[in-house]
Parts: C-alpha cells; structure tokens; sequence
C-alpha cells in the first residue's frame, strides 16, 4: 500500500515545477501552462487528503470540483486576455507588455 | 475497482499497440523510395510558397471556449444525473438553475454574435 | 462452475483459471494473464469486424448510388477489403519534409485507440462486458477527446496547410458538436440514475427512446458528426480542404485513419443503442447471454443502416450552416429537453405515476417540444431564393454577334 | 514492493519529467503536448486514489478541453518566439531557486507532521461501490443543507468567464 506520504511529495514536487514555469517561462501561455500544473498539484492534495484522512466525507471532493471550475475559468480568460493582447501587441512575452509602465 | 482499471490499461495498451503494430508491420512491408519532390509538403501540384504552419483566427479559440464552459458544467451535472432518482423536486430545480444559469451565457454569446461563423 | 449458455464468460474464465493454476501458475498471474486475455481479444475482434463494415458500408452505398461496389473477389466481393489490405500494407509511407515526427507517427494509433477504447466499457450482452465501469458513460466520452488530439497532432505534424487548416476545422466542429452530444447523454443516465453503462442498459425496461425521442434524436446527429461522415464530413472536405487533416499520410498511416472512422461510426452506433434502444436486451437475452450480443448485432446495424442512408442522401453542409446548426438549433434544443425531462419525470414520478404513464407523458411532451421548435425554426428559416422570372437566352449559333444584343441579353 | 507501488513510481517519475518538459520545452506547441501527458499521469494517480469519477473527469475536461484550449492559444500567438529566443526570463536561476526552496520547504514541514505516514483505511461499506459515491456526490452539490451554494456560485463563475473571455477575445471592428 501507498503511504500518504508518497502522494504528498509527489504534489509538492508538481507545485514546485509550476511554480518554477510560472516564475521563469516568457512566453504568457507558457506561464498558464505553470498555472495549471499547480492547480494539478492542488488536486492531487486534495483528493488524497480525501481518501485518506476523510474517506467519509465529501468536503474533498466538492473542493476538487471547484479548484476544476476555477482552473477552466482561469484558462479561459487567461488565454483569452493572451490572444487579446497578442493582437494588440504583437507579443506573447510577459516581460515585453509593458503598457502599465506608459 | 483497481482490477476494472487493471483491464482498463492493458486495454489501452493493446489498443495503441495495435494500429502501431500495423504500422510498424506495414513500414517493414512497404517500399521506401523517398525524393525531395515526393516528401514536399503537398500543395494542390504547386510548390510549396510560405511557410506551413501558417495562423488562424480567434473564432476557433470562441467555440472552443464555449465548449470548456459546457464540458465542465457537464462535469457537474453528471453526479447530480447520477442521483436523480433520489433527489427531491427542490433539489432538481436547483440543478436546473445551474443549469439556467450557464444558458444564460449561451444567450449572451448569441447576441454577442461569438456563435457567428466569420 | 457457471454453465456455458447461462454465462459465457464466466464459463471460460473458470475453465482458463483452473487450466492455469493447474500448471502451476501463482493466482495473481493467472487473474493478470486473463485480464491480459481479455484486453487483447476485445480490440483485436473490433479491428477484424472494420474488415467486415467496410464492405458492407461500400456494398450498401454503391447499391444506394445504383452501383454494384465491390463484386469480383469472392462471393458478393466479399473478399474486396483482403485485397485492399493486401495493397495498403504494401504501399509506400511517405514522410513529407518538415513534419514534427512525434505528433505526425502519433495521430493515427491513437485516432484508432480512441475508439477501440469504447469498446472496453461497452456491455455486448448481459454478463459480458469488457469491465463493469461504474463511470463508464463518462469514459465514453473521456476517450473521444483522445480521438480530437489524435486530429490536432495530424493537423499540426503533418507541415501542411491544408492539413492544419482541416485539422482546427475538425476540431472546432468535434468541440462543437460534442456540446450537445454529453448534454444528451445526461438524459438516459438521469433517467437511469446511473452512469455506469451496464446498469444503464439494465434499467431499461422501456426503451429511452420512447422516453427521450428528441435527446435521441440529437444523440444521434451529433454521432454522426463526430464520426465525422457525410453529411457533417467537413473533416476531410476535398472540395475545399484537399484532404482535411490527413492529406500528408500515405500508406497504412493514412489506412489506419479510414480504419478508426469506420470503427467509429460503427462503435457510436452501438454507443446509441446501449442508451436509446436498449442495448442488447431482448426476448430470453438475459438466459442465453449470446442471444443478447445477437440482438445488439442486429439493432446496431439497424441504426448503422441509418448512418449510411444519411451519408448516401444528404450533401455535404457548408461549415457555417454545421456549426449554426449545433449552436443555434441543437444545444438550446438539447437544454430544453434536459430541462422539461427533469421537471416533468421528477413531478409524474411523485405524483405516483407508474412506468407506463411516465412513458406516455414524456413522449408526448417530447412530440410538443419537438413541434414547437420546428414551428420556431420554419418562422426563423431563410425564405427561399426567389426564382428569375425571366428565361435567360440560351446561346443559339444562328444569332448575328453584335455588342448591344449582348448586353441586351445580359441584363434581362 | 507492490505492484501498485511500481505503477505509482513509474506513473510519478515519468509526469515529473513531462512536467519539466512542459516549463523547459522550446517549441511552446511541444510544451503542450507534454502537458497533456503529465495530466494524464495525474488522471493515473487519481485511479491509484481509488477514484474513477475524477479520473475520468481529469481527462475529460484537461486533455479533452483545457489541453486543446492552450493548443488553439498557442496556434494563435505563435510566429513569435517559438524557436529563436530563450525559453526563460532573466530571473530564471531565482525562480529555479524559489522552486527548490519550496518544495524543500514543503516537504520539511510535511515530515514533522503526525499525519504524513498515515496508511490508507479501507472505504467504509456503503460508499465502497464507486456509483453510490457519485450519488452522494450529486446529492450533495444540491442539497441545500449541503454545498448548494458553492454549486450555483460555481456556475455563476463560469458564465463569468464565458462572458469576460467571449468580451476580451472577441474581434472588435
């Protein structure tokens, strides 16, 4: 049988890869695409937390339900904010959208 | 349950190792006399102008976005089917409003004219 | 020990187990051989059946177009697609130049694996199954997303214009089209209350499509067009697209792709009668378990049947009208039913109301619905063209050329 | 070792190495493709947790829509840095720094937890058949002594970024 403990690092492992996509990719879609491996690791937290600390309740379930809505939002409009501002800008790199800075 | 997904992935192993065998079977079978013109990107006879991956317009990224909504609506709703027959009158109206709700973007999509084919 | 013509299955599975541990074999292997066993057979037997459909497709639509099709080889040209085979495996793979190699090889195994995937959750007959998948109605639709990326990757690999151009079309239409399609499978598992595809067939004492015609309906379109034949074959439109996605595969590779829209169209046929018609239920099925995977043959021709006629009486739509039609006719439909269906089952369910009331109720609400929205759609229809009056003069030989007399003729 | 512990080091081992691929990859389209892989590690992970509901669902809305989605974006936008440019910003030797702190930070405060170790209990009987526990699933989505309301604001956050996506991508004359 799989310890806790293997899903546990498994997640935090996941996270620290996206995290590390999040911070260092320049391209904006590949930033989103950090996102969604976080949001991944979060799951696998989640449901695991579920089936093994609270297999009697649905709390974690609900929870994987909703960080799922949450990440197609996400994904949604952030791609959609990239193709706007790709049209715009000529540009998918994070770094070069500077319109903030005037 | 683990031996339903036991079955489930030789299943799918199989199912992938069969076309791919066929191939592989066919590549083995099968002349191979390649030219520059024969392995040119194909072009209606013409040469080849530009360059192939050429780039598209956003209406395909509307439609696929209207389909992620309703696929994980859908997510939702599939439990709430999974139950029906133990859910009370109250309990599916509210499944319907969810439901309602998400229509309610249908709609605004339509007027917006995101549906329209440009 | 099960008896053979109550439970096949069973029947072998044991006869398999005590052969195995007879010789010597620990029980865990043996269980994994069988299941092994079992994997392999269930594909292998669908790809050997695409040999049978394609003759019996090209038959049919050659007799539909008042053609014989195929009838040198053997009995009726029975034996036509050995011969194809025979020359498909044998001709040459071109790989064109520039094509991302991973995606392009990629596409059509696992255009093919996303269908036989379906056949691992499909109940042929009572007690055989490939596995009794509690969320098998969902796997269903799981795996025609592998079936989309297989089109992505063909499209995107393939360093082709016309390939990607007819990659993202198919895409976008399988998206589309897949909106209303899971929308109606939320119906029959309403109605059953469950999503597991055996209990689903099981729970259908009426068929659901006295119950649902117009979810069917819509069920049914929708399979077509993800099977992606006339008259929704946008995927591959050579008049405009070349080939679609796979104008650059040659050889097997782009056999492999024709072989998975035959598997397809056949495996979503059987997808509708295991929610619509009943699966393989029928007089003394549940006795004789091989009697039932008849009755799903025969009924899955059926409706495969049907497919065809379509494919041989319809042209092909323009893409805009396709997808006006899943957006603007077939999903609000859809959500209408899913609605009305809900409300009205749940109140005539309370209420008391045994099956057969439940039956008639929702079909006559279904007939209403269906009524009133094609009320809708003649007022909302395009008014046909109108005609030109006036003849136009044919081109005679005998007239004298003069420039005003031509434009005289042009402009009545 | 078990065999599903061999399944689960080998599923874990090769979505790790998908997911470096998919922060390092040059080729933003191959990134994707890798995405889709490591997801359905994690689609594997959940069968291995005992839930195919999830599983399914996995693979249903993240390779068969998210996926696609980021694959149509990233057709949209290309023609920019796809190949010549560097993958990564200036910062990257810090945010290869950051990560490791965190995962190292995460797993050291995970280890002094009483729970780490923790064996999996047997489901209990009655929600042991994967089809009930969806049922209780749904009936808790709509149960208003339940998460109704996480339910409807659910929905209301989709149409929300129906509308805002439909409004910020769609082609203004």
């Amino acid at each position: 049988m799989i310890p806790l403990s293997w899903y546990l690092i498994f997640a935090a492992l996941l996270f620290a890869v996206g995290l590390y996509g999040v911070m260092a990719r320049r391209n904006s879609v590949g930033i989103l695409m950090g996102i969604e491996l976080m949001l991944n690791a979060v799951n696998v937290n989640l449901i695991a937390f579920w089936r093994y600390l609270y297999p009697d309740r649905l709390d974690g379930q609900v929870f994987v339900a909703v960080v799922l809505v949450a990440a197609a939002a996400e994904a949604v409009v952030g791609l959609a904010l990239i193709i706007s501002a790709y049209r715009r800008h000529k540009t998918v790199v994070a770094d070069e959208m500077t319109l903030l800075k005037g | 349950m683990l031996d339903h997904w036991l079955y489930i992935g030789l299943f799918f192993f199989v199912a992938m190792l069969l076309p791919g065998a066929a191939i592989f079977i066919a590549s083995i079978l099968a002349p191979k006399k390649p030219n520059p013109i024969k392995s040119s990107p194909y072009e209606c006879g013409i040469e080849t102008v530009g360059e192939s991956r050429i780039q598209f317009k956003a209406q395909y990224y509307i439609y696929a976005l209207v389909f992620l909504i309703f696929e994980v609506e859908a997510v939702f709703l599939f439990p709430w089917a999974a139950a029906y027959n133990q859910l009370t009158l109250f309990m599916v109206v509210e499944g319907l409003i969810f439901v309602l709700i998400l229509v309610g973007g249908l709609l605004y999509a339509w007027k917006k004219g995101a549906l329209e084919w440009r | 020990m099960p008896n053979f013509w109550s439970d096949p299955v069973g029947f072998l599975i044991q006869w398999l187990t005590n052969l195995l541990t007879g010789l010597g074999l620990s029980p865990e292997l043996v269980k994994f051989l069988l299941a092994f066993l079992g994997a392999a057979l269930l594909p292998l037997m669908a790809m050997l059946f695409v040999v049978f459909l394609i003759w019996y497709e090209r038959k049919l639509y050659a007799r539909m177009q008042d053609r014989f099709g195929p009838n040198r080889l053997g009995p009726w040209g029975i034996f036509q697609t050995f011969a194809d085979m025979g020359k498909i495996f044998t001709k040459e793979i071109i790989t064109p130049a520039g094509v991302d190699l991973i995606p392009f090889n990629l596409a059509p195994i696992l255009a093919v694996g996303a269908v036989l995937l379906v056949w691992a959750v499909m109940p042929l007959a009572p007690r055989i199954v490939g596995v009794d998948l509690s969320v098998g109605l969902i796997f269903v639709i799981a795996a025609g997303g592998f079936g989309e990326l297989a089109i992505m990757l063909a499209g995107w690999g393939s360093n082709n214009k016309y390939a990607l151009l007819g990659g993202f079309r198919a895409v976008a239409l399988l998206l589309s089209y897949e909106v209303p399609m899971v929308i109606a499978m939320l119906i029959p598992a309403m109605l059953a209350g469950s999503l597991n595809l055996v209990e689903i067939v099981a729970s259908q004492d009426v068929p659901y499509l006295l119950l649902a015609p117009v979810a069917a309906l819509i069920f049914f379109i929708t399979q077509v067009a993800e099977s992606g034949r006339a008259p929704f074959d946008l995927v591959e439109a050579e008049s405009e697209l070349v080939a679609g996605y796979n104008t650059e595969y040659s050889g097997l590779k782009f056999g492999m792709f024709y072989v998975a829209e035959f598997l397809h169209a056949f495996t979503s046929s059987m997808l509708f009668v295991t929610l619509f018609l009943g699966g393989y239920r029928g007089p003394f099925a549940n006795e004789f378990p091989l009697l039932g995977l008849v009755y799903l043959m025969v009924k899955t021709f059926i409706v495969y049947f049907v497919t065809i006629l379509f494919r041989g009486a319809l042209p092909r739509f323009r893409i805009d009208q396709m997808l006006d039609l899943n957006w603007k006719v077939l999903t609000p439909l859809i959500l209408a039913m899913v609605f009305v269906t809900a409300l009205v089952d749940k109140i005539v369910v309370q209420a008391g109301g045994p099956l057969l009331v439940r039956t008639i109720v929702l079909f006559v609400v279904n007939m209403l619905i269906f009524w009133f929205s094609s009320k809708l759609l003649q007022r909302n229809v395009r008014p046909p063209r109108r005609k030109v009056s006036v003849q136009r003069p044919l081109a005679t030989a005998n007239v004298t050329p003069s420039a005003s007399q031509g434009q005289d003729n042009l402009s009545a | 070792m078990t065999p599903l512990q061999i399944v689960f080091l080998i599923v874990t081992v090769a979505t790790l190495i998908s997911a470096v691929m998919v922060v390092s990859a040059r080729r933003m389209l191959h990134a994707a493709l890798w995405l889709i892989l490591s997801l359905l590690g994690i689609a594997v992970l959940f069968v291995t947790l005992e839930t195919s509901f999830f599983a399914i669902v996995q693979v249903m809305v993240y390779v068969g829509a998210i996926a696609i989605l980021i694959v149509f974006a990233v057709m949209l936008t290309r023609r920019d840095i796809q190949d010549r440019d560097k993958v990564t910003n200036r910062g990257a030797w810090a945010a290869a720094l950051a990560a490791l702190g965190v995962a190292g930070g995460l797993v050291g405060a995970l280890t002094g937890w009483q729970a780490f170790a923790s064996i999996r209990p047997e489901l209990a009987a009655d929600s042991a058949a994967e089809g009930t526990r969806i049922a209780q699933l749904g009936m808790a989505l709509v149960s208003p002594d339940a998460y109704a309301i996480p339910f409807e604001v659910a929905s209301v956050l989709l149409i929300g970024a129906l509308i805002g996506a439909i409004y910020v991508a769609g082609e203004r004359k």
